[in-house]
């Protein structure tokens, strides 16, 4: 049993542990919180795959950003958690029915198709280059496009989620600052002539 | 001349002024005047068409070809026999009248409704032209939309029922020959109807093919018993839909029987031409009954388009039992130029007699027959017309109606008796709804008030009727140009018809 | 020695708690976005590793792209709660049958 | 020497060109204009006419055949346009321009007063038009174009009066009626197509039928399986469905009584003297055809014979002056068609000539007692005009006497030689036939007499009302205002008709006295119509009659000792006793012969029996057909299967329950499912 076996088996280990903390604990700040640690775990875990670039890319991504907006929204939303919770361990046995057949047939597969699969040393290495120089060049060459298109989903996604949250409160009295500052002065006052005195109501 | 690619021109030409009248038209006028610009700018273009086809020769001429989808063999392959020219004809010249004759009834979204028409003419031509199988299957599907448009908006009160039903039929029978075209089209591996013709098909293939064009065909002639949202579909139509419907459309049938069912599936043709025959007679006589009880105006007319149209697929499969069985072209060719004729014929009467009861909606609103009687006290000239598109119906030597009924019930004869008799009956039962019709619209006494403020045609009516009781009269009188501008390209069908496949 | 078959192991288990964690969970849409985010993980564990062990570096790069749609996806997902909660004021999956049939 | 072309065609044209201005440009020219520019056409044909029967006659041309123009040609199929004039058409065509010649100039007064005057013009000059096509084509289907048009005009003018409801009726009837004739007739021409020589032109035809290398009488066929028929007799008896249709016999006679509705010149020109003759005409052109089957030519000769009597009895009974005259044209119709029958052709269209003449004067006799009696019609309410309408009554005694058959007037020549005819026969039916001829002489006799009785002697059974006010002729334009008039109320008293409708009067009763002696010689025994109409030998008749015919004066002396005389002769005496010195008979004989008098007012039943069958139970027929069959079974099963969808697609949509959960719940499912399935899937591929 080597090293990177231990680190492997252990790192696993913590993964699987919080996941399974995630998706059954009451309070949803928790569950964000053992999603964070289930992600750092599955990081170290890519690691042991010599895949560096995308374990700290996770790590910043999803630890740093989307994470911390989990953690934001469950935060912000006063949500009351406990109806939702109902049926939890009504669910329960089928929950796990399903998931242990799932896993039974994907460890199967993975038996059956795994055994295929000439291990080979790191590409990367071999080619004399990091993991993210290897990485680099193939998304700037081979994928160029997709890698255009994908920072557009992102800023796309960045613009939709700001008018999808922006509301419209009524009710709610504002100024205008540049109506008021374009204001003229026939806007504001009407000259009317007139007689000082009514005719006909003549002072005596 | 030779170098103009006529075909595209006479089928781009309006739906590129479709284009222009919905882009220039908001004002009503500009559009009415753009459409009918149009419109005879298209009828300009098909007289070089006619006067450049050389009939004698026959044959498909001005043929045009480029390829469209490459992997397919898709090709934009137009070319056009005497068949296809007297139709292409008869298109434009209807064309221009019914959007004259739209100009006064149609007062709300002008320019949307002359565009459908134009964009309905070019499509219409587009199929008459095609040679290439994919080609006229775009054709054939896209004149749908523009219909359904222009019933579905311009319609009457149950006009949603009536596109619906007019639509899904029409489509139901297009996707059967569409698969019969994939089928053919993975035999041959091209789509050129030529390709398709000469392919060779073993019995059971050709019965397969021939139910589904068919079935395609039958319900767009229509057919009895697919006929059924005929009558639906012009009862709600404006006027100006139900005689492109009756004129042109139902021709489409006919043509692609024609086209497709003879020269592809000629023996499994042979083997079920007493199916259409069969359907054929059911039609002349049972609409013809149906058509005498009719309250409608338009349902009436719309049921003898129907019996008026079994006559078209009566000559064409007649012929095949002719040149088949009795060895005797010659009859078969009666036949099918009968069957021609009639399509000719029928664009005539049937445009003309649904303009003449769109006079008379114009003016009272209402298509119910009790509604009007002794019309002619008010209308004479109206009434002169009216009666004399009836007799057209009613298939009175000396109009048109009578040229190609005359032909196909000789050529029946000569196949049998019993059947040219059934065809014949059509004298009888014709008569006796068409006149009823006028007899309780144009003659009597004025009974409804209202119809005693009409006022006779105006200049724009009249324009419409007389052109149509000339062209009426044109083939009653005197046929033969017609024939023989068709004549080469039926003697080829026919004698296509004598080769076996299997 | 670390195998193709750890690797995909552990992507399946990681997977199915994540299924688990649907089904158990079924009424609180938080939680529901956090098993999908466990399933793209346990995915991308999977590309990974069929990456290392074929040499193809497409196989990251198809890791790198679902980050970044997976990180979209958690914004708009979570942009969409926000309002749902807004309107409604619930995440209860229960009541949100709109779609109904 | 041949005739011209042109000449010929300017007889066609010329009322064609008539009746095109004063239809299309009535207003323009105005009432004098409409019946000059007809009258002009037809006077110029008529002329042109006589000129070419002259020419044929006389002036040795021969017969013209020759095409127009081609109508189609498919194939070796050719339809063309074209004359055919021999002597048979020439005479024909005299016949038809001269009574319409002279309807015309009785229309000026008799329509003097209608609105539709320019419409009235137009409509006969189309029929001369019309009715010269037929009679001068030279192929089938020329003669049906110039058929269908008679027709056509036919029911323009019965329906002249469009206000009036029976005319609309009578019309559509007239149309309707005639269209089963023209049934046949249609089916008759495709059979002449198919099996006499692949051609439409008489020539051919007849040259086909007559080839006896060919031998068309033997040929037969089996129209219903194991059941051979000559090929002739299907195609006459075809034909000859035309003919009943057009000439109104048994059973398809219903429309001719009421073409009574329009006005009388057109009863006078179109249903007595031209259009209905068309029939016997046509039977006569196709001579050749209808001697090679036996069987066509006794169907001829039955239908023709039941027609003779049967119809006029009907007459007897009639009160409206002019159904009479309608109910004795469908009897002399029967006479010529019983001629045809017997294959005495030229007897049929001698007949047709000296029928045209006086019926033709006795309708518009009857037309100008109409125009006396302000438009009142029924005899009932007439009596002793005699002394009011000289003219008119003079030349209606002559019309009658020539309708009757008193020896040296026109009709007996004719109708006398259909008899001796019939009765040279040898062929089946013709002792039925005979019966009905000589019977029919009586019954002819004792309706025409009683309709001058009636009308023009006796009492005057109409009151005068000598109304001070002024009447103007505006009662005669609205014909429909007279309904409020007590029948036999006159404003004032009767008087005779102006010259525009007397002189036809005179000049029609001219040729009904002396054209029978003139021409019987010829026409009948002589070699007039010469190759135009064709006998056989066996069935040549008048060819034994003419044996014995020794000049048209010896045959009137001889006619004296004859039977018909003496049965005309009674039927006078009887008509005279009843209606002229004892009126109170006909009363008497009324109630004791009831049953029979109720037959004859019902017309048989044919009309009730028609109307119920064909009228309401083809409605019925199209209603059970509309409601049950389009919409009941064709339209249920469209909108059934629709509606078939719609129910399938409310169950399939309940999977859709809108919770998130069910549809990961489907997802995961078939992620098992899936994973289960490529498990297997690849264990049996490595195994």
């Amino acid at each position: 049993m080597t090293f990177e076996l231990v680190c492997f088996y252990f790192f696993g280990a913590v993964a699987a542990l919080a996941a399974l903390a995630v998706i059954s604990v009451k309070n949803p700040v928790v569950a964000a919180l053992n999603l964070v640690l289930t992600f750092f775990s599955m990081a170290c875990v890519w690691l042991l795959a010599q895949a560096e670039f995308l374990a700290v890319a996770l790590v910043l991504v999803y630890v740093g950003a989307v994470m911390v907006l989990f953690l934001f929204v469950v935060m912000m939303l006063d949500v009351d958690f406990a109806p939702v919770r109902e049926g939890f361990v009504r669910f329960l046995p089928v929950g796990i029915v399903v998931a242990v057949v799932m896993l039974v047939e994907m460890l199967m597969m993975i038996g059956v198709r795994s055994l295929q699969v000439p291990v080979s040393a790191d590409p990367a290495a071999l080619a004399g280059m990091s993991n993210m120089g290897w990485l680099g060049r193939t998304l700037f060459r081979d994928f160029l496009l997709p890698f255009e298109v994908a920072a557009l989903i992102l800023t796309v996604g960045l613009i939709a989620a700001i008018p999808l949250t922006l509301r419209k409160r009524s009710g709610i009295k504002t100024q205008n600052p540049g109506r008021q500052v374009m204001v003229k002065r026939e806007d504001r006052i009407r000259l009317v002539k007139m007689d000082a005195v009514k005719k006909g109501e003549a002072t005596p | 001349m030779a170098q103009w690619p006529l075909l595209s021109v006479l089928i781009w030409l309006p739906i590129a002024g479709a284009i222009l009248v919905l882009a220039l038209g908001r004002d009503p006028r500009v559009a009415r005047w753009l459409s009918v610009l149009v419109a005879l700018a298209t009828l300009a273009a098909s007289i070089p068409l006619y006067l450049g086809y050389d009939a004698p020769a026959g044959g498909m001429q001005f043929i045009e070809s480029h390829a469209w989808i490459d992997a397919l063999k898709v090709h934009y392959a137009l070319a056009a026999d005497g068949i296809s020219v007297a139709l292409i004809v008869l298109t434009t010249f209807t064309s221009v009248l019914v959007i004259i004759g739209s100009w006064g009834p149609i007062d709300k979204r002008v320019s949307q409704y002359m565009a459908a028409m134009l964009a309905l003419e070019g499509m219409l031509i587009g199929v008459f032209a095609a040679t290439d199988a994919l080609l006229f299957y775009v054709f054939f599907e896209a004149m749908l939309i523009p219909m359904f448009i222009i019933i579905g908006i311009w319609g009457g009160p149950r006009r949603v029922y009536a596109t619906l039903k007019f639509f899904i039929y029409t489509f139901l029978g297009s996707i059967f020959m569409l698969i019969g075209l994939i089928y053919l089209h993975m035999k041959t591996g091209e789509f050129s109807l030529q390709a398709f013709a000469q392919a060779p098909l073993g019995p059971s293939e050709q019965a397969w093919l021939f139910f589904a064009f068919l079935i395609a065909f039958a319900i767009k002639v229509p057919m009895w018993p697919v006929h059924t949202w005929l009558p639906d579909a012009h009862v709600e139509a404006p006027t100006g839909g139900s005689v492109i419907l009756a004129a042109i459309m139902l021709k489409v049938g006919g043509y692609g029987f024609i086209r497709f069912s003879l020269p592809i599936t000629p023996d499994a043709s042979q083997e079920y031409a007493w199916v259409v025959i069969a359907m054929s007679l059911v039609a002349v006589v049972y609409i013809g009954y149906v058509a005498l009880v009719q309250d409608d105006m338009k349902k009436l007319i719309a049921y003898s388009s129907i019996a008026h149209m079994a006559f078209v697929t009566l000559g064409l499969f007649i012929a095949l039992a002719l040149v088949r069985v009795h060895g005797n072209p010659d009859a078969a060719r009666l036949g099918v130029q009968g069957a021609m004729v009639q399509m000719i014929s029928h664009g005539f009467v049937s445009g003309a007699m649904f303009s003449c009861i769109g006079v008379l909606y114009d003016r009272l609103h209402s298509r119910m027959i009790r509604d009007y009687g002794g019309v002619v006290n008010v209308m004479p000239w109206f009434g002169a017309f009216f009666v004399l598109f009836a007799m057209a119906n009613c298939g009175l030597p000396g109009t048109s109606g009578f040229v190609g009924e005359f032909m196909v019930i000789l050529a029946a004869f000569q196949d049998n008796f019993w059947i040219a008799a059934v065809a014949a009956f059509t004298l009888i039962i014709g008569a006796a709804y068409t006149l009823w019709l006028v007899k309780r619209v144009i003659f009597g006494e004025v009974t409804n008030p209202k119809v005693a403020k009409f006022e006779d045609l105006d200049a724009r009516e009249w324009i419409v009727l007389g052109s149509f009781a000339a062209a009426v009269l044109a083939v009653g009188v005197y046929p033969k140009p017609l024939t023989d501008l068709m004549d080469s390209s039926v003697l080829q069908i026919v004698n296509a018809l004598m080769l076996s496949k299997a | 020695m670390i195998t193709l078959a750890h690797f995909l192991t552990l992507g399946a288990v990681l997977f199915c708690i994540a299924v688990a964690g649907i089904f158990i969970n079924r009424k609180n849409v938080i939680v529901l976005l956090m098993c999908i985010e466990l399933m793209l993980l346990a995915v991308n564990t999977n590309f990974v590793a069929f990456s290392r062990f074929l040499g193809d570096p497409s196989g990251q790069v198809f890791v790198f792209f679902i980050l970044t749609v997976a990180a979209a996806e958690a914004a708009i997902g979570l942009a969409i709660l926000v309002v749902l909660f807004r309107n409604r004021a619930t995440i209860d999956v229960t009541d949100i049958d709109t779609l109904k049939g | 020497m041949t005739l011209d072309k042109n000449l010929l065609l300017v007889i066609v044209l010329a009322p064609l060109v008539g009746a095109v201005i004063a239809g299309l440009f009535g207003k323009r020219v105005g009432r004098v204009g409409a019946h000059g520019v007809t009258i002009v056409g037809v006077a110029l044909s008529c002329a042109l006419s006589m000129h070419v029967l002259y020419q044929l006659v006389w002036g040795g041309a021969e017969t013209f055949n020759e095409n127009l123009y081609t109508w189609f040609q498919v194939g070796s199929t050719s339809a063309n346009i074209g004359f055919l004039i021999d002597r048979l058409t020439a005479m024909m065509m005299v016949v038809v321009t001269f009574v319409s010649l002279m309807v015309h100039v009785y229309t000026i007064g008799y329509m003097a007063d209608d609105d539709g005057y320019q419409r009235f013009f137009s409509y006969i000059a189309l029929f001369t038009f019309s009715m010269l096509m037929l009679v001068m084509s030279n192929n089938f289907l020329q003669l049906f174009f110039g058929w269908e048009a008679v027709g056509l005009v036919s029911y323009l003018l019965i329906g002249f009066w469009f206000k009036r409801p029976t005319a609309i009726f009578a019309n559509m009837k007239a149309f309707i009626v005639n269209r089963v004739g023209d049934f046949g007739f249609l089916l008759g021409i495709a059979g002449v197509l198919m099996w006499f020589g692949g051609s439409l032109d008489y020539g051919t035809v007849f040259a086909h039928a007559q080839d006896p290398a060919i031998d068309m009488g033997a040929r037969s066929v089996e129209l219903i399986a194991g059941h051979p028929w000559q090929v002739a007799t299907v195609v006459c008896i075809c034909l000859f469905i035309g003919a009943m249709g057009k000439s109104a016999q048994v059973p398809l006679h219903v429309w001719l009584p009421d073409s009574m509705e329009g006005p009388t010149p057109i009863s006078a020109l179109i249903h007595a003297a031209t259009m209905v003759t068309a029939g016997i005409f046509m039977v006569a052109r196709m001579s050749p055809l209808f001697e090679l089957s036996e069987t066509a030519l006794t169907f001829v000769l039955v239908i023709g014979a039941t027609t003779a009597l049967f119809t006029g009895l009907i007459g007897v009974v009639q009160n409206d002056i002019k159904r009479v005259v309608a109910y004795s044209t469908l009897s002399q119709l029967g006479y010529m068609t019983v001629a045809l029958g017997v294959s005495a052709y030229s007897a049929g269209v001698f007949h047709l000539m000296t029928h045209a003449f006086f019926k033709a004067l006795l309708f518009l006799g009857a037309g100008s007692v109409i125009i006396a009696m302000h438009h009142e019609q029924d005899m009932r309410h007439m009596g002793g005009l005699r002394k009011y309408m000289p003219v008119t009554w003079i030349t209606m005694w002559i019309g009658s006497l020539a309708l009757a058959g008193a020896p040296g007037f026109a009709g007996f020549y004719s109708k006398d030689a259909i008899i001796e005819a019939v009765g040279e026969s040898h062929r089946v039916g013709a002792g039925y036939a005979y019966f009905c001829v000589l019977a029919g002489v009586f019954i002819t006799a004792l309706y025409s007499f009683r309709l001058l009785y009636m009308t023009f002697h006796g009492k005057e059974r109409f009151v005068v009302e000598h109304a001070g006010h002024a009447h103007g002729h505006e009662h005669h334009a609205d014909h429909d205002e007279h309904g409020h008039h007590a029948p036999g109320h006159l404003e004032h008293a009767p008087k005779e008709s102006p010259w525009v409708v007397t002189l036809p009067l005179v000049l029609l009763a001219i040729p009904s006295v002396v054209i029978g002696f003139l021409t019987i010689g010829s026409m009948l025994f002589g070699d007039y119509f010469g190759q135009a109409i064709f006998v056989r030998e066996a069935n040549n008749v008048l060819g034994e009659l003419g044996h014995e015919f020794h000049g048209a004066l010896a045959m009137a002396l001889h006619g004296f000792s004859q039977p018909p005389f003496w049965i005309a002769l009674a039927g006078f005496a009887t008509a005279t006793w009843i209606w002229l010195f004892q009126p109170s008979v006909a009363d008497k004989a009324e109630n004791a012969l009831r049953p029979l008098h109720t037959l004859l007012a019902n017309k048989y039943w044919f009309d009730s029996l028609y109307q119920a069958v064909f009228a309401r139970g083809g409605v019925a027929l199209g209603r059970g057909l509309w409601r049950g069959g389009d919409a009941g079974l064709i339209d249920r099963a469209i909108d059934g299967s629709a509606s078939f969808i719609d129910q399938l697609s409310a169950i399939v949509r309940r999977v859709q329950s809108g919770y998130l959960y069910h549809y990961a719940f489907a997802m995961i499912l078939g992620l098992i499912l899936l994973l289960g399935g490529s498990w297997w899937l690849f264990t049996r591929i490595a195994a």
